[in-house]
């Protein structure tokens, strides 16, 4: 029996390591994060089948919940955790080639920790411990985008910072208020007894950890910061704040509605919230010239989809809002990976400047290209599965309202292509002027460019492979009894 | 009898359209208060073209006036004249209405190869005018064809038989008066002379043809001239039960085309155009809406 | 219609559809064609006698070349009458296609308009009237009755003579000779 | 023969010409007509079979199942063949042109994606096979880049649209039925209300529309058939568009059953009716549109919007006689319209991508056999008597005007005037007139282009002599639509109200044209002359100047130029600008102040409290 | 001369002299160098139109006249026609060196007047834009109109010399 402890402690431990390997080899500290990512990788997907027979309980120092801290694995746990460990690996070995310059070993230092906090969210049960993970996120996050150093980067990074410790504080504060009203922080025991007290203050500190939380999962009046962010920082570390840190932050956001909160009247405000998010992200993409920032916008534009599809909350729609959060970690992750690579070689982030892209990195922009399918939700790749689920639940609800909005949704994704496409083209079909030399990513970029390559199309062709996970994971989102009985006991 | 009709219509529409144009001439030269040519010169000019040694600029430009003139033949095969069509059961009127075009067709495509941008300019008029008067003859054929509710020409003319001529019997009276109208224009005569206009585009479609294909185009404009005003006196004037009556017939309405062409002066392309979409179209479509709502 | 007219018919239609069927090119050379439109109108009706304006000259058999012949005419009407389908005849209208008239001393305008093409008849005066045009048809029917209107023949055997002198005066033409000598002394020959 | 077999070969065949294009281009041309070959006989060996194999379990609890009938195997044939036919013609076409493994995959793909759709045997496998059809188009019509790359974000975004109302409508019948094989849905459909069946016509409708082109949305076609690469334009416009038709035939006839169709509707007004008027207008507009384009490939484009109007027209008026004419229409359309498609590809090849009609001219010297084609394709799409153009046009025509439809017909038919007019100045643009003095040295057409079209004129010719043939086929799917018999002859209709015989008309026409020919042969021999001795009033034939072919119908053009604006597609260029305005103006939201951005955290916080104190409605 | 005209063109240009014609015309003879401006000056006096440019070959004094008649239309208060005013501009050039400045940059429609002129009398005009040939198809060594030009020698020399055609060989 392997504990999910060991996901938090083994990269805790490694990622302290990392200084010391650093000393020996600045090159060996690079693949310490691939030996941590590879370990939780294997732990996550060893856990699994035990998971979806029974969530795993782990209480750290013994105690008995609520009175210690807890540790939930539930298949969407363990289901986020293997993702972020699988994204964590890849974009780890793209980073060996990639992170070149710099203060490596401090960038492999921080980027460990930010996944040791990503994981720390999506697998503890006890709120205060939500907090700490996701500062552990968040901070790591903010040093990470300044990386380069340059001014851009430095900016980004400042006002991510003053805004996300301006949700981290309101986060603080909601916690405080839940831990005055029921003195204790365990979410189960939370959860258990919500319905006991005044549903004003109860409110008041849902509003304030949603509002803290959601800043960072990119809700949409919340998600400022993000296109500055991820388009500014290094392309890897992009694809693990777009891929990974804003899911972490809406499945935060998600557990505590759900499960502490239950609040389901809330969900149809987030249905409208999610499309509204959906619809702007997807407009301002529509009008960016930036190719990072273009992505990001999209990243706003896919929450805001997984948003309404999980506040819809039925078992279809939640499994097609996780679906989507795995189709998006794994395509957005692909394509700022490849993007990194094509805007490291045509120096600019224009779109117009990756004209020809497709003969100068021909599999550099093959990946981009899949990935841009997948997002889009084209068949045969992993969007499409993802995206028919959402609209097919959706539908199935027969409500006039949720038919026109999923026409929304729809509107939007023709947005989307739109966009996405047009850059296609720029890379395959737009004539260069002078002929460059062909000079593909190296090797190592590519393996991990084409690991999610080869995820999105197989999943993609056997959705089966995932949707049992899925589906036992939004039951466990949907039905709290069941988590408060299982920490519980 | 049909084996016969297969060799005779041919050959009255040959002797009829030679003859019309012939008396085209002379009717013509009457009305300017000229004496005009005898009645058989259109005979004479085409046996001295028939005997010109003329040029050709390819094989196209041979076969586009064969196929012209077969074509035009070939719809003479469709007209009940005065009796049964010999081929009556073949598409109707339907295949009339695209054999029509051939005519026109391969003279464009004849001509089009001689490379004489005066050749071009007639056809593109030619073309331009045909949609001109398409829109009411389409018109007038639909109303006819719903009202008798076939597509056969023998049929339409039986049924006229039975019951008064088309041109005499309610709805089909508008029909009837746009065809008038739009006569001329599908006889190429004045006032709609735009194709062949011999002091601008030096007779267009024609302007390289000397020698025999002067010879067949002259012919196949007969033929034309036959076969419209044939059309005319089938459709819409009960046709006739023996070729003399049915004669008779078309000479009347000759010269009411030919009383036309002589009092008017010719439009230009756009005043044509505008001429045809408007009166005789509003006409014709009067007559459909009848025809359609009303019925038989 | 008299016998001798029916008996005509029956020996040779061919020649006698090309005299009643003469077809003038529409062509206003020089001043004299201010005669033409009185001659096929109304007032003198030239049309019964057959002739009619064509429009092109691939459709006509008379070329009434009328009046002055400038260089530059010279050039068409060279061109016009080498495309005239055969058998075809021309007609010099009014003094100055004879001997130049009173442009004899020009320095823009040929005074023997033979000495290029051939001429089948020529019209005295300046100008002359419509019934001279008449006159002209009548005896060129007759010219045709005996074989005698054979202009296109002896521009065919003496192509290599005409040509030189039309390039005499034009210079080097655009157009590359319309016969090859040997090729029409051969056709004529065989056509007699 | 495994239907399963067939696609994995179409698919299989797609990549592997890819991976081989990277060893050897002849190794690779070889094998992408080998296996465009072996589809057509796979395909040809299922003639008249019927049955069903599921070949995937459960994509999302959805099993996937492919099924073939004789509907499916008649659009199956024709992709194929067509799809074959363009392969041989890219061999010569896409010689010296870059990224030709990339082309000539993606080409096989559209074609194993077309061969998907029609074989589909659930709606589900059906949108799939329609979207992978849907973006390997768009990459290939993207192929050219320059104007190609607008063409394609059209096409992608319009038909895009359509796939997700298409989506919308697959899922809403899994909602609704709980499967989604065609004899299922059918099934479940026979009971639904009316209002149901209406929206899920509509949904589909505005999917299979899209493809098909109809009038009101046809836009993105003119751009796209004219910028593909021209063997690619000849698929798009002869098959790949057809499957809306498929489409359309499936939902009406196999899905919606003939009765519930022809009953559907709003009070009076039918839904056939409306379709047909739609078809009239997409006849009417794009035929008018079409005369005055100076591109030939845009104009044969313009034409092809019309010729679907008269297919649309054909199958949705729903008598037996209309709806065979659709279908055999459709098949002649493909036949000529990738005829004409591969004669403007052979001539833009030989004269370095011209296709200006305002400056070719005169090639019929140069590329004789392609104008010979060129003529009999013309004379297919104008529906000429013994081309197949005129049988489908016939049928249609006929029953339009014995059911009292007088202002349909009156459109197909007028439609037919407007074609005359574009096809001849195709022609004579092209093929006619003087031929310019830079093509003077031109070669013909090579022989892998000459084949294709030589092979698709002779189709046009045979089906329009011996219509019975195709017409056969068309028949048997009609009755298994619910449709009473044709009585089809070898060579045409056996009918009381007008019957079609084009063996006397072939009898007529051959003994017409020898008739005529031995009288003009009796006459003078003439002298052959070339193109500089035509008569030009005397002078010398100028070089490139003595032409018309500048603005062919310049007077019509003064007419009608008003009333022919594109005022469609101009709305949705609009649209997208009104889309790209509202995205810029959304975007200074975000507007870099940082004091901003707390400010929005800030309030957001302060209404949701607000609200839910004020008015607490959670 | 009490011309207002005359008055205001005495006093602009140096060596203008003007003359009245017997049709009452009034002509303004200028040296040859003053065309130019006193065409400008009169097209801004209100002659907007060239009607033609002449030439007569003076050959005994060695020189030749050019001839430029301007015009226009006048009109009463109400718009009616009142009748054309005519001016006419004399300038010579000696024969020696037929050469003038050209028009066409005042009035374009002096373009083909002087072609025409170039092309019968050899005249040259400085800064024509195409002095080609406009109606004449051969070559002559002295331009035709020019008075020393002996058509009947050039008949005799080259329409006679063409021999008639033998129709026996």
């Amino acid at each position: 029996m392997v504990s999910p402890v060991l996901l938090l402690a083994v990269p805790l431990g490694l990622a302290l390591c990392v200084p010391l390997v650093g000393r020996v080899s600045r090159r060996a500290a690079g693949f310490v994060p691939v030996i941590a990512s590879l370990f939780n990788l294997v732990v996550s997907i060893r856990l699994l089948p035990t998971v979806l027979e029974e969530p795993i309980v782990a209480n750290l120092g013994g105690f008995p919940p609520p009175f210690g801290i807890t540790l939930f694995a539930g298949p969407v746990g363990m289901l986020l955790s293997a993702l972020i460990a699988l994204a964590g690996l890849v974009v780890s070995l793209y980073a060996l080639s990639y992170i070149k310059t710099g203060p490596t070993v401090r960038y492999h230092t921080l980027y460990m920790l930010l996944l040791v906090g990503a994981t720390g969210v999506v697998l503890t049960g006890d709120v205060f411990n939500l907090f700490v993970f996701f500062e552990i996120l968040c901070i790591s996050s903010y040093a990470l985008v300044a990386y380069v150093g340059d001014r851009a980067g430095i900016e980004a990074s400042v006002k991510y910072l003053i805004q996300g410790a301006l949700g981290s504080a309101l986060l603080l504060i909601g916690i405080g208020l839940l831990y005055g009203l029921f003195g204790t922080l365990n979410m189960a025991d939370i959860a258990a007894r919500i319905d006991s007290v005044d549903s004003v203050p109860v409110f008041v500190a849902m509003a304030l950890i949603v509002v803290g939380l959601g800043v960072e999962a990119a809700i949409f009046p919340l998600n400022a910061w993000l296109p500055d962010a991820h388009s500014s920082a290094p392309s890897s570390i992009s694809a693990i704040l777009s891929g990974i840190a804003i899911q972490v932050g809406l499945y935060a956001v998600v557990r505590m509605v759900f499960t502490v909160f239950g609040a389901s009247s809330v969900l149809l405000f987030f249905v409208f919230l999610g499309l509204l998010t959906l619809l702007i992200g997807e407009l301002c993409a529509f009008a960016q010239n930036n190719i990072k920032r273009m992505l990001a916008y999209s990243s706003i534009g896919q929450m805001g989809l997984i948003m309404f599809a999980l506040a819809i909350a039925t078992t279809g729609s939640v499994t097609g809002g996780l679906f989507q959060m795995v189709s998006h970690t794994l395509s957005k992750a692909l394509l700022f990976l490849a993007v990194g690579y094509m805007v490291y070689r045509s120096g600019s982030l224009e779109i117009s400047s990756l004209e020809g892209m497709g003969r100068r990195m021909p599999l550099t922009s093959f990946a981009f290209t899949i990935g841009v399918f997948s997002l889009v939700g084209l068949p045969p790749f992993i969007g499409f599965p993802s995206k028919l689920l959402i609209v097919r639940s959706a539908l199935a609800e027969q409500g006039v309202l949720l038919q026109v909005l999923i026409g929304l949704v729809l509107l939007a994704t023709v947005i989307e292509g739109a966009y996405f496409f047009r850059v296609i083209q720029t890379v395959y079909f737009k004539k260069e002027e002078g002929q460059e030399a062909r000079q593909d990513a190296p090797p190592m970029a590519l393996l991990s460019m084409f690991v999610f390559v080869a995820f999105i199309v197989v999943i993609g062709v056997y959705p089966n492979l995932i949707t049992d996970v899925l589906e036992s994971g939004a039951s466990e989102l949907l039905e709290r009894a069941n988590y408060i009985g299982s920490v519980l006991g | 009898m049909r084996i016969l009709w297969f060799v005779l219509s041919p050959l009255m529409a040959l002797a009829v359209g030679l003859f019309f144009l012939g008396l085209s001439r002379r009717f013509m030269a009457r009305i300017q208060w000229r004496v005009g040519p005898p009645l058989y010169q259109p005979l004479i000019d085409i046996l001295r073209q028939f005997t010109q040694k003329s040029v050709s600029h390819g094989p196209l430009f041979d076969l586009g006036v064969v196929l012209s003139l077969a074509s035009s033949f070939i719809v003479v095969l469709f007209m009940p004249l005065g009796g049964t069509a010999p081929l009556s059961s073949s598409g109707g009127l339907l295949a009339v209405l695209y054999l029509m075009l051939l005519g026109p067709l391969g003279i464009a495509l004849s001509g089009g190869e001689a490379a004489n941008p005066n050749v071009s300019i007639g056809i593109s008029r030619k073309l331009i005018l045909a949609v001109g008067y398409e829109v009411p003859f389409l018109m007038i054929v639909l109303a006819l064809m719903t009202y008798y509710g076939t597509i056969s020409i023998g049929e339409i003319v039986a049924a006229q038989r039975e019951s008064a001529s088309a041109i005499a019997s309610f709805p089909l009276v508008f029909s009837g008066i746009a065809y008038l109208l739009i006569l001329p224009a599908m006889l190429g005569v004045r006032p709609f002379e735009v194709v062949g206009a011999a002091q601008e585009i030096s007779s267009g479609p024609a302007a390289e043809y000397g020698g025999p294909y002067l010879a067949l185009a002259t012919i196949q404009h007969g033929l034309t001239m036959f076969i419209g005003i044939s059309l005319f006196v089938n459709l819409l004037w009960g046709g006739a039960s023996n070729p003399v009556v049915f004669f008779l017939k078309m000479l009347v309405v000759f010269a009411f085309g030919f009383w036309v062409n002589a009092a008017f002066p010719r439009l230009r392309v756009e005043q044509a155009v505008r001429y045809l979409w408007r009166w005789p179209t509003l006409i014709a479509f009067v007559g459909l809406i009848l025809v359609a709502t009303i019925g038989r | 219609m008299d016998r001798n007219q029916l008996m005509k018919w029956i020996k040779a239609p061919t020649k006698m559809a090309h005299k009643y069927s003469l077809n003038a090119v529409y062509f206003c050379t020089g001043c004299g064609v201010i005669e033409v439109p009185p001659t096929i109108t109304s007032r003198w009706d030239a049309e019964r006698f057959g002739v009619v304006p064509t429009a092109t000259a691939r459709q006509a058999n008379l070329f009434l070349i009328t009046g002055y012949v400038s260089v530059k005419t010279l050039r068409a009407i060279i061109r016009t009458y080498e495309q005239m389908p055969e058998p075809k005849y021309t007609v010099g209208f009014g003094s100055c296609t004879i001997n130049g008239g009173m442009y004899w001393d020009s320095y823009n305008t040929i005074n023997q308009l033979d000495k290029y093409i051939p001429i089948d008849g020529y019209i005295a005066g300046c100008m002359p009237r419509p019934e001279a045009i008449f006159v002209a048809v009548t005896h060129l029917w007759t010219l045709i009755d005996k074989d005698m209107a054979d202009g296109y023949k002896r521009y065919r055997k003496n192509y290599a003579a005409y040509r030189a002198n039309q390039e005499m005066i034009l210079g080097e033409m655009e157009w590359p000779p319309i016969f090859q000598t040997e090729v029409a002394t051969a056709i004529t020959e065989r056509e007699g | 023969m495994s239907l399963g077999l067939l696609l994995i070969v179409a698919f299989g065949g797609s990549l592997l010409t890819y991976l081989l294009g990277k060893v050897s281009a002849r190794t690779r041309d070889a094998f992408a007509v080998l296996i465009s070959l072996a589809l057509v006989v796979m395909v040809a060996s299922l003639y008249g079979k019927a049955f069903r194999v599921p070949f995937y379990g459960g994509f999302l609890g959805m099993p996937l199942v492919l099924r073939i009938d004789g509907l499916s195997w008649l659009f199956a044939i024709a992709a194929s063949v067509l799809g074959c036919l363009s392969v041989v013609f890219s061999l010569g076409y896409m010689k010296g042109k870059e990224r030709t493994s990339f082309y000539y995959s993606m080409l096989l793909l559209v074609i194993a994606a077309m061969l998907g759709v029609v074989l589909s045997g659930d709606l589900l496998s059906l949108f799939i096979f329609w979207e992978i059809m849907s973006w390997s188009t768009f990459l290939l019509i993207s192929y050219n880049g320059g104007p190609a790359l607008a063409a394609g974000m059209k096409y992608f975004v319009m038909s895009f649209v359509g796939s997700l109302a298409m989506l919308a409508g697959v899922l809403t019948l899994h909602g609704s039925f709980g499967t989604l094989e065609f004899t299922g849905v059918a099934a479940g459909m026979s009971s639904a209300s009316p209002g149901y069946v209406l929206a899920i016509l509509v949904l589909f409708g505005v999917a299979f529309g899209t493809k098909n082109a109809i009038w009101p949305f046809h836009a993105w076609l003119p751009p796209a058939h004219s910028e593909a690469p021209s063997p690619f334009s000849a698929v798009l416009s002869g098959i790949l568009i057809k499957m809306g038709v498929y489409g359309f035939l499936l939902l009406m006839f196999v899905i919606v059953g003939l009765r519930t169709f022809l009953s559907l509707g709003v009070g009076r007004i039918e839904f056939h009716t409306v379709l047909s008027i739609i078809g009239a207008i997409t006849i009417l507009l794009p035929t008018f549109i079409a005369i005055f384009q100076n591109d030939a490939k845009r104009l044969l484009a313009w034409s092809t919007v019309a010729q679907a109007g008269y297919i649309i027209l054909g199958i949705s008026f729903g008598t037996s006689l209309s709806v065979a004419g659709g279908m055999f229409h459709f098949l002649n359309h493909a036949v000529f319209k990738a005829l004409l498609f591969m004669v403007v590809g052979a001539v833009e090849y030989r004269t370095n991508g011209v296709r200006d009609l305002d400056s070719l001219g005169g090639l019929i010297k140069r590329m004789p056999v392609t104008f010979i084609v060129a003529v009999i394709g013309v004379c297919g799409l104008i529906g000429v008597p013994l081309t197949n153009g005129f049988v489908s046009k016939w049928l249609i025509y006929k029953t339009l005007i014995l059911e009292r439809s007088p202002f349909l017909a009156f459109a197909a038919l007028f439609g037919t005037w407007g074609t005359i007019l574009y096809s001849y100045k195709f022609l004579h643009n092209i093929f006619l007139g003087q031929l310019p003095q830079r093509y003077e040295d031109m070669e013909r057409a090579p022989f892998t282009m000459l084949l294709p079209m030589t092979i698709l004129s002779v189709v046009v010719v045979l089906f329009g002599v011996l219509p019975g043939i195709p017409l056969a086929v068309i028949d048997t799917i009609g009755v298994s639509f619910g449709f009473e018999s044709l009585h089809v002859t070898p060579w045409g209709i056996a009918s009381d109200t007008g019957a079609l015989n084009t063996v006397n008309m072939l009898v007529a026409a051959l003994v017409g044209l020898v008739v005529v020919w031995c009288v003009f042969r009796s006459g003078a021999r003439s002298v052959s002359v070339g193109q500089a001795d035509s008569y030009a009033a005397g002078a010398a034939v100028p070089r490139d100047k003595y032409q018309y072919s500048v603005r062919f119908y310049a007077p019509l053009r003064r007419m009608m130029a008003p009333y022919l604006k594109d005022f469609v597609d101009s709305f949705y260029m609009r649209l997208a600008g009104w889309v790209r305005g509202l995205g810029d103006g959304l975007r200074r939201i975000y507007t870099g102040y940082v004091g901003d951005y707390v400010m929005y955290i800030l309030v957001f916080l302060a209404v949701l409290i607000f609200v839910q104190i004020a008015w607490s409605p959670w | 001369m009490t011309n207002p005209l005359g008055t205001r063109l005495d006093a602009t240009f140096k060596g203008v002299e003007l003359r009245s014609g017997v049709d009452g015309r009034l002509a303004v003879v200028v040296p040859r160098e003053a065309i130019v401006p006193v065409l400008t000056f009169l097209k801004e006096d209100g002659y907007d139109y060239l009607q033609l440019i002449s030439c007569v070959d003076w050959i005994d004094r060695g020189e030749f006249e050019l001839v430029y008649l301007l015009s226009f239309y006048t009109e009463d208060e109400v718009g009616r026609d009142g009748g054309k005013q005519e001016v006419l501009l004399k300038a010579t050039v000696p024969r020696e060196q037929a050469s003038a400045p050209t028009a066409t940059g005042v009035f374009a429609i002096a373009e083909p007047h002087e072609r025409e002129i170039h092309e019968l009398y050899g005249i040259h005009f400085e800064g024509h834009p195409r002095l080609t040939p406009l109606f004449l198809d051969r070559d002559y060594e002295i331009p035709p109109f020019r008075k020393d030009f002996d058509t009947k020698q050039y008949v005799a020399d080259v329409f006679d010399r063409v021999p008639p055609i033998d129709e026996e060989g």
